[in-house]
């Protein structure tokens, strides 16, 4: 059984259907990485498999289930169990994800509390472990959000996700408020925390080249729907949807003789109107006639899939060939 | 602390202005109150030019130039003296504020604090419920009073349970027949007369509290920190408390600290209708009566009381936000 | 070639009260450079190294603390002296984050009329005509669907364009683009670099182009400038400087780019420091894995390494003759 | 309901007897001092003065002296009673009466009636006490006749009188402080007093009277006073309607309220005009729709009618007749040639008639008789502008002259010649710009000066009785000021437990609680 | 026009702001028409006194012999007209003062927020009272300088906060550099982005005006001949309505304040989607 089951997961703010009939399933251990343009419905799918939507963000239809149960139908009151030490987040942006009010110890001590309460000096201990695994000094428990920089909240929101050691993370954007330098450390930081504790994650990022480097599959989005799902090294060797294809292009690298970047000209789709085909079409350098009228629904077969008739015409010619 | 050193100078030069202000405005007002208070004193027969004179030194009343009145004022300010007051002579200002203000202070001081917590309970209560049909009914209803004429609402209250249905007592601090002490009757008395009044400033105030906190809740409950606590599965008590209310009360601080520097100045139009022996019914009076030193005094009073306020205000909100705090604010 | 702008050694500090006692900033350090009519030049970074600082000193928003700033061989004081407008005019900017850059109650039209009312004193139907021109140079086509809109209908990327046809829109000799991309999504980055290549080559704008992407750098600038803490430690050609980095801070921003190519996990060499002291030796000398006794010392000068190419470390100095002592 | 007056002092078997009349809001403060203005009222039934004299009649009652004798008119002799002792137990003395003026004298600030504007020497003789007179001022017997009197053993020792607030009072008087908060103070009888035989009353309450006079009607209406000094909208309904049969009033009329004119300015220093006016205001309806039909019309005269119906002269009053007659009023305006232009507006000499009437903020009745006036007068094509100042602007106006119309009060005294001289005297004029006494329309003509002059002079009631008549003629010719309308002493009684109320038909006193000689009353008052 | 009427849009959006809207509109519609809907002249003062209701007077008549009912309807021109100019001349006070001391940094603004903080400490009704009570001359135009007087400094604040906000936004600086004057800046950068702030800050202004005027009227010092609902509670007062049955006279005219300031606040709760272009284009 995987440890995630998503299945024809469809999500509306209003009129907007930000997250259109997506399936996928994470194994245990594994991390998804979630790639896509700005506003192609990647947060949403986070909040959305930890009921975690604003208003007006509502789960239209479609199960999640998180070994075995089904979390859209779970009671609020029932959910909050399973929440923190099961399932945790980190934010979007932690610089505002933190309490401002609050210091750093007690949003610790918060979870901590309210799942697996222990004595003070334990809790004191447990803070300080945290803090330095992600490296940070343990003196700054006692400070503000405010009072320390925008890497270090960041690190400091994802030693707080990892505190009551859960078996599923959603990380939405964990590195992209950061520059550089910050962004590189934090990845490296992930990579080793992810060998001690053995944790599965939905990692959702813009960046590809970051996703590429820390998950173990890669899922494209696009308007609110996967357009592909690969391991990581095959999707970075065989990229089969042209909007994989030309998202790679914009990831050069940086130790080649010639730099290009490609775009991808146009823009993404309004998400307001449903409209029939491929969403990617009027993008797309491949284009054909059955794209503009024919959807295609995405099928996920032994953690693999691709939605696009290019790429199944491909694959029934190599059939024949 | 510089931030307080900061605001503490602000809000004495403040104090400075507002005190000069007090100082000019009735010698900038036309007409001449000294005239109309001689003529109070004045018997039916036609008083002599000593009577006269004797009466106007007796008054402060003075024809000294300006800039020397303003110092002698500040004078007379330093010794907590306000001169005597012409509606009560020889009583002195200072006494008629000490008669009235334990009554106000207690009156509008309780109902001020009551209102803040109640509206602001009911402002969490309701955005946490946002949409249920008790959200939108105590909401509209709130909306509804607080657009009440204090004064009408009173005259309303007082016919109704203070005459037709002899309910409560219809004016007054406390029983006539009592004596003002620190025994239970006496307080029970008290208290009793003050139900009517309060209610009223309840009524009419609680909806300002509850709409702004309700307001502040409602966007507090979209910040990202709060999604988050939600997200550690916190129990929905330190949820709606500990992170949203928390937040959400911090922009609410300052309006409570100036209405709880305005209790001074009482709740004129409620204590006249009740005619209840606070500082609104006592600056009402020195208003009717032009008496102006009682009037400065009593106006000082209330800006001292704000001003004091302000600044319990800014301690409070250097406790409660540690961005002010601990620098790194913008203020 | 003869250079459009000149800094010497310019320096701006801000203070900024921390637990009320006051820190001095040094945004910028004695920052010298020469900018090429015509070059693209990139100025690079990590947050927080001064870059914008020094756009906003060459863009005449705050003044230096020390230093020349010169504008075609005129200091930019002798601007100010009742040339400002004029200054202005050819020294535009291209703002970060396109969103904020826009007002978003007025239309593309009148924000790109702007300039061109002020400068170009155009009216009617050369203004219109002027308008439609600008939009077909940064690619809004067709024009008259985008003339009337308001922000909120454009994405992203339109409204970058916009941002830049306003800024190009009077003429200006010199565009300072202060990260022009870092809020976009990548797949779009690409066209508005591109676009800032094609005014440079159609249009003869000179551009500084400010950026903490060495990749985008290389791509588009001829020259580029490194910035650590306010001081600038490496400088020269773009190829040179981005495919072989020889200050250890260039070096770490080039490895910190994600490279799912690179075959084998290269271990972050260098730790992060959220604060370093001010006093003498060399910025960067507390997050160098290299740092030697001399760094603590003395502050490394600008010298020639390759051609082309310079260098502010000790590492590659001859002698600790070239050390300033601040 | 209506139980009557329960609320307080139901001690046994005496019935309660709370009076609603000293304001003191919002709080009482404990001040006994007589001759301060903000004294409480009960220090009225505590100290005593020579004679009590009626303000609507003048009729004079010996009180602390037995008689008085004019010797001449700078000479006057009062005798004092014999057997008052003071409530501490020592005797009242001439000297005590000595020491009371000379006290005034020493400290000019408590002379509020001015009597040593006047006086030259108040000596003590036996059981007589002698003043005599700087000049000749037979009036000012009056005010002598109404001070306060102190005891000496007390307030010579007493430092400064002037601020004194005699906290435990020892008078004369028919009660002592029993008892004061700031909310309430009770007066018990004096067992000592030199009348205590006819005082029935035991104890008397007089819980604050509240500044919202709707607070004052609520306590009214459910007969929570036994007495009341209130005015009141609709007595009837509220006040008698509840309980009829033991509900009453007495609302005696006092001093004329006028409408002044400022005789300095045209059209008002025009006689013509004037008497225009007289006949152009309907008055009847200002009396009974602007102040409730409670005061009621003034006589032309300028006197307090019935109570000076000795004075009138009556065929003058019918030779005048003035009435509201509008037609009468047009034509004397356009007999001064003033004319309607074609917008209906009459047109003076200077363009289309217009004047400010002055009301002070806060008096709604006379702001409701002026808004009257004001569509009275439209009629007639005057356009006049009714403005709220402030009180201290209203009467600073009215003293420096600086009004075209406005309403004043008039003065509540039995003897004409206080009014008139008040009103018509030319000492108590001014120039334009500076502070009248009391003359503020500025009426001024020698001949009255004199009359007045000889009036003050004169010891004898045939020769002062011509001299008014000869004020009145004055007053209905030349038409100085408009007497409006009487204002009314308000007085609400409940006789459920007491009898002997003064009322119209035994005005014995006047029932306003601030008059000194109201202490009478509670000589007269019986248990049901 | 379009985006004028698109900017009003919002209210009919919001459902509570609608709501208020048409409570509005009806008390304007009422004031304007009201020589249409008023039976008789509210000066008439020709009837019986204190007579009950009835259907020749819906709601009586006063101790003057006033129908109730048209003094209410024409009380409205007074109460509306009052508590908007009232509003209007404080939040124009206080958008100039903020404009100012938000858009130039520096001494202007220490001295302007230093104005600003006195006249917030400084306590509003005890001021209005004292300064309407000395006035020589008691009128409509007094109510509304006295509540312009106590009312401007909170707008002021919020709005001066706004502007210095709003004046380092990158738009601004932008139409620096496009070459734009200060004023126009204000005027066309600055300003457009205040609006929704500055039609809260109106309203919220405007209720105080209303219910401040009525307690200026209540208590005499406004002009008692003038017809309002503050007057008209001032009269009925006097008069002690409720002790003589007149419930309807002291009711109406407060119960209408009320209703008008809950109509204000109701428009209020769609003030944040004003200053949203979204809702303006489709206007
Ligand atoms: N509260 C909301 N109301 C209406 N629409 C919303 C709301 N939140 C998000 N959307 C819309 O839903 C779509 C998906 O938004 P989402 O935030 O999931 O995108 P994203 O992929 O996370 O983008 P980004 O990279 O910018 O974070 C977008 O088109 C967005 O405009
Ligand atoms: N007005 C200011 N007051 C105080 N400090 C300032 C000010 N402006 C900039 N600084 C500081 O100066 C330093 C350089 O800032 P600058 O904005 O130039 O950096 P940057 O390289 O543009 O960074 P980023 O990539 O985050 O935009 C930073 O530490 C910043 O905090
Ligand atoms: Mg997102
Ligand atoms: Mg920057």
């Amino acid at each position: 059984m995987p440890l995630l089951d998503i299945q024809h997961l469809t999500v509306t703010y209003g009129n907007v259907q930000a997250v259109r009939d997506v399936s996928v399933t994470l194994e245990t251990g594994e991390i998804l990485g979630v790639v896509g343009e700005s506003g192609s419905g990647k947060s949403t799918l986070g909040y959305a498999v930890t009921k975690l939507l604003r208003p007006p963000g509502a789960i239209q239809s479609g199960r999640v289930l998180f070994e075995g149960t089904d979390l859209v139908s779970t009671l609020e009151s029932d959910l909050r169990k399973k929440r923190w030490t099961e399932i945790s987040v980190v934010m979007q942006s932690g610089m505002n994800a933190l309490n401002p009010v609050a210091t750093i110890r007690r949003q610790f001590e918060d979870a901590i509390i309210a799942h697996q309460p222990t004595g003070q000096s334990r809790m004191k201990e447990r803070v300080a472990e945290m803090l330095k695994m992600v490296n940070i000094d343990p003196r700054y428990a006692d400070n503000y959000p405010h009072e320390l920089s925008g890497g270090m909240k960041q690190r400091i929101s994802i030693a707080l996700a990892l505190v009551l050691e859960p078996k599923l993370i959603i990380f939405d954007e964990p590195t992209t408020a950061l520059d550089v330098v910050v962004q590189r450390f934090i990845v490296q930081n992930l990579k080793t925390l992810r060998s001690q504790y053995h944790f599965s994650a939905l990692f959702i990022s813009h960046d590809l080249g970051t996703v590429l480097e820390i998950a173990d599959r890669v899922a494209v989005m696009y308007a609110g729907k996967f357009v592909e799902i690969q391991p990581s090294g095959q999707l970075l060797r065989a990229p089969k949807h042209p909007y994989t294809q030309a998202l790679l292009q914009c990831f050069p690298d940086p130790r080649s003789d010639q730099i290009n970047i490609v775009g991808i000209p146009g823009t993404p789709p309004d998400l307001s109107v449903v409209q029939p085909g491929c969403a990617f079409a009027p993008r797309c350098s491949q284009v054909m006639t059955r794209c503009l009228t024919e959807s295609l629904a995405f099928v996920e077969v032994a953690g693999a899939g691709v939605a696009c008739h290019r790429a199944g015409l491909t694959e029934e010619v190599k059939q024949h060939g | 602390m510089r931030y307080l050193v900061r605001r503490g100078i602000m809000l004495l030069l403040t104090l400075w202005s507002a005190i000069t202000l007090n100082f000019l405005l009735p010698r900038m007002m036309p007409g001449n109150p000294a005239e109309v208070m001689l003529a109070k004193f004045k018997g039916k027969g036609n008083m002599g030019p000593q009577a006269i004179h004797a009466i106007k030194v007796m008054l402060g009343i003075s024809n000294e130039s300006l800039f020397k009145q303003y110092l002698q004022y500040w004078q007379e300010i330093f010794h907590w003296n306000f001169g005597v007051s012409y509606t009560y002579f020889p009583f002195s200002v200072t006494h008629m504020i000490d008669q009235a203000l334990p009554w106000t202070l207690t009156l509008i001081g309780v109902t001020t604090v009551l209102s803040f917590v109640i509206g602001t309970l009911l402002g969490i209560w309701a955005a946490w419920t946002r949409g249920s049909l008790l959200d939108s009914v105590v909401t509209s209803v709130l909306t509804f009073t607080s657009s009440f004429p204090y004064f009408w609402f009173a005259m309303i209250v007082v016919f109704l349970l203070a005459f037709v249905t002899n309910v409560f007592p219809n004016s007054g601090g406390y029983g006539s027949q009592m004596s003002p002490g620190f025994n239970l009757s006496f307080i029970a008395s008290a208290v009793y007369h003050s139900i009517l009044p309060a209610v009223t400033i309840l009524v009419s105030s609680l909806g300002g509290w509850q709409l702004q906190m309700r307001n502040n809740m409602i966007s507090a409950l979209n910040e990202d920190y709060v999604v988050l606590a939600r997200a550690k599965g916190l129990p929905e008590r330190v949820l709606a408390i500990s992170y949203a209310a928390r937040n959400a009360i911090l922009p609410n601080m300052t309006g409570f600290a100036m209405s709880l520097g305005f209790v001074v100045s009482g709740a004129i139009l409620v204590e006249l209708v009740f005619s209840y022996p606070g500082m609104g019914t006592l600056l009402y009076n020195a208003v009717s009566n032009e008496d102006y030193p009682l009037m400065q005094g009593i106006f000082l009073m209330i800006v001292i009381g704000v001003v004091m306020a302000n600044f319990v205000a800014d301690i409070v909100n250097v406790a409660l936000d540690p961005r002010i705090r601990r620098g790194g604010g913008d203020s | 070639m003869d250079s459009i702008l000149r800094l010497g050694k310019v320096s701006k500090t801000y203070s900024r009260k921390t637990n009320g006692h006051e820190q001095k900033i040094y945004a910028a350090r004695r920052v010298s450079f020469e900018l090429q009519t015509q070059h693209i030049m990139a100025l690079v970074g990590e947050s927080g190294s001064g870059k914008s600082t020094i756009a906003k000193l060459i863009t005449g928003v705050e003044h230096a603390d020390s230093g020349v700033i010169e504008f075609e061989g005129k200091t930019l004081s002798a601007w100010r002296r009742g040339h400002l407008a004029e200054y202005r005019r050819n020294v535009q900017m291209v703002f970060q984050d396109p969103y904020a850059a826009l007002n978003p109650l007025n239309t593309v039209r009148y924000t790109i009329s702007r300039p061109l009312v002020n400068y170009r004193k155009l009216h009617g139907e050369s203004l219109h005509n002027e308008i439609q021109r600008l939009l077909e140079v940064v690619h809004l086509t067709p024009v008259n669907e985008f003339i009337d809109k308001l922000p909120f209908e454009l994405s992203g990327g339109q409204l970058q364009r916009v941002v830049t046809a306003r800024a190009v829109a009077s003429n200006p000799k010199l565009i300072v683009a202060d990260e022009p991309v870092s809020m976009l999504d990548v797949s779009i980055r690409a066209e508005i670099l591109r676009l800032i290549e094609e005014l440079r080559s159609k249009q003869g704008v000179t551009f500084l182009y400010i950026t903490h992407d060495l990749i985008s750098a290389r791509m588009l600038a001829d020259e580029i400038v490194v910035l650590y803490r306010g001081t600038v430690v490496e400088t020269g050609n773009a190829r040179a400087v981005a495919k072989n980095p020889l200050h250890p801070y260039t070096q770490l921003l080039l490895q910190s780019i994600p490279n799912p190519w690179a075959t084998e996990e290269q271990p972050m060499a260098l730790g992060i420091l959220d604060r370093t002291s001010d006093d003498g030796g060399c910025v960067f000398r507390a997050r160098c894995p290299y740092a030697m006794e001399v760094c603590h010392q003395g502050v490394p000068e600008l010298t020639n390494a390759e051609s082309d190419h310079l260098v502010a470390c000790f590492l590659h100095h001859d002698a600790t003759t070239q050390m300033a002592v601040q | 309901g209506s139980q009557g007056a329960t609320s307080t002092a139901a001690s046994g078997s005496t019935p309660p007897m709370v009076l609603s009349v000293d304001p003191g809001s919002p709080l009482y403060t404990d001040n006994w001092n007589p001759f301060s203005p903000n004294a409480v009222w009960g220090q009225a039934w505590i100290y005593e003065t020579l004679y009590y004299i009626d303000a609507q009649n003048g009729h004079q009652t010996p009180w602390l002296a037995t008689s008085y004798k004019w010797n001449s008119p700078t000479q006057l002799t009062f005798t004092i009673r014999p057997g008052v002792q003071w409530s501490n137990g020592t005797p009242f003395t001439a000297n005590d009466v000595a020491f009371t003026f000379n006290m005034l004298n020493k400290f000019p600030a408590l002379d509020t009636n001015g009597v040593w504007t006047v006086l030259k020497s108040v000596a003590a003789k036996g059981n007589t006490v002698v003043f005599d007179f700087k000049t000749p001022d037979v009036p000012a017997f009056t005010y002598i006749a109404e001070t306060p009197i102190v005891p000496e053993s007390i307030w010579s020792k007493v430092k400064n009188p002037v601020t004194y607030t005699d906290p435990h009072p020892v008078g004369t008087g028919a009660y002592l402080e029993k008892s004061y908060t700031p909310q309430e103070f009770v007066l018990v009888k004096n067992p000592h007093y030199w009348q205590a035989s006819k005082v029935k009353v035991q104890t008397i309450d007089f819980p604050v009277v509240s500044e919202n006079a709707n607070t004052v009607w609520l306590n009214l209406s459910e007969g929570k006073y036994t007495a009341a000094n209130a005015f009141a909208p609709n007595i009837q309904k509220i006040y008698i309607s509840k309980d009829p049969k033991y509900r009453h009033i007495w609302f005696a009329p006092s001093g004329a309220s006028n409408l002044l004119m400022n005789l300095t300015k045209y059209p008002f220093n025009n006689v013509t005009f004037r008497q225009a006016m007289a006949y152009a205001i309907n008055r009847p309806k200002v009396s009974s729709k602007g102040e409730y039909g409670y005061e009621p019309l003034a006589s032309m005269t300028g006197l307090t009618l019935p109570a000076n119906n000795a004075y009138l002269d009556k065929s003058l009053v019918a030779q005048y007749n003035y009435h509201y007659d509008p037609a009468k009023a047009a034509q004397l305006l356009s007999s001064m040639g003033l004319k309607k232009n074609s917008q209906g507006l009459l047109v003076g000499p200077n363009g289309p008639i217009s004047f400010t009437m002055i009301v002070p903020t806060g008096f709604s009745d006379w702001i409701e008789d002026a808004a009257i006036i004001q569509s009275n007068l439209k009629a007639l094509g005057i356009t006049v502008n009714v403005q709220t100042p402030s009180v201290s602007t209203w009467v600073s106006d009215m003293q420096t002259g600086t009004f075209d119309m406005t309403l004043n009060f008039g003065l509540n005294q039995y003897n004409p010649y206080f009014y008139y001289e008040s009103d018509l005297a030319t000492s108590n004029s001014a120039p334009i710009g500076q502070d009248a006494t009391s003359n503020y329309e500025r009426y001024s003509n020698q001949n009255v000066d004199n009359l007045l002059n000889e009036y003050a002079q004169s010891t004898s009631a045939t020769q002062q009785k011509q001299i008014i008549d000869q004020l009145e003629q004055v007053m209905l010719q030349q038409v100085p000021v408009i007497p409006m309308f009487y204002a009314a002493n308000w007085n609400e009684y409940d006789n459920r437990y007491y009898v002997g109320w003064p009322d119209a038909s035994n005005p014995y006193v006047t029932p306003t609680y601030a008059l000194p000689d109201v202490e009478m009353e509670f000589t007269h008052l019986k248990p049901r | 026009m379009t985006s004028m009427l698109g900017m009003l849009k919002p209210f009919w959006q919001n459902k509570l702001s609608r709501t208020g809207v048409i409570i509005l509109g009806i008390l304007v519609l009422m004031a304007i028409f009201a020589p249409v809907i008023a039976p008789y002249s509210p000066n008439n003062s020709s009837f019986a006194a204190m007579l009950g209701p009835s259907a020749s007077h819906l709601l009586g008549t006063t101790q003057e012999g006033q129908d109730v009912f048209s003094e209410l309807i024409y009380g409205s021109r007074q109460s509306l007209v009052v508590g908007f100019a009232a509003g209007f001349a404080a939040t124009f006070v206080g958008l100039f003062i903020g404009l100012v001391s938000g858009y130039l940094p520096g001494l202007v603004d220490d001295i302007l927020s230093y104005f600003i903080n006195v006249f917030l400490v400084i306590p509003g009704l005890p001021l209005m009272i004292i300064l309407a009570a000395y006035a020589p001359v008691h009128g409509s135009f007094l109510i509304i300088f006295v509540i312009t007087v106590t009312g401007w400094a909170w707008g002021a604040r919020v709005l001066r906060s706004q502007v210095s906000s709003l004046r380092s936004r990158d738009y601004v600086a932008a139409a620096r550099f496009a070459g734009d004057s200060m004023v126009r800046i204000i005027f066309r950068e600055i300003m457009p982005n205040m609006i929704s702030l500055v039609a809260a800050t109106f309203l919220g202004a405007a209720v105080s005006a209303i219910l401040g005027a009525a307690g200026l009227e209540f208590l005499g010092l406004g002009d008692p001949s003038i017809n309002s609902w503050g007057t008209m509670l001032y009269w009925a007062e006097n008069s002690g309505a409720l002790l003589q049955g007149q419930w309807a006279w002291l009711f109406a005219p407060g119960f209408l304040i009320a209703v008008l300031g809950t109509s204000l606040v109701l428009i209020n709760f769609a003030v944040d989607g004003m200053g949203n272009p979204r809702l303006r284009k489709k206007g």
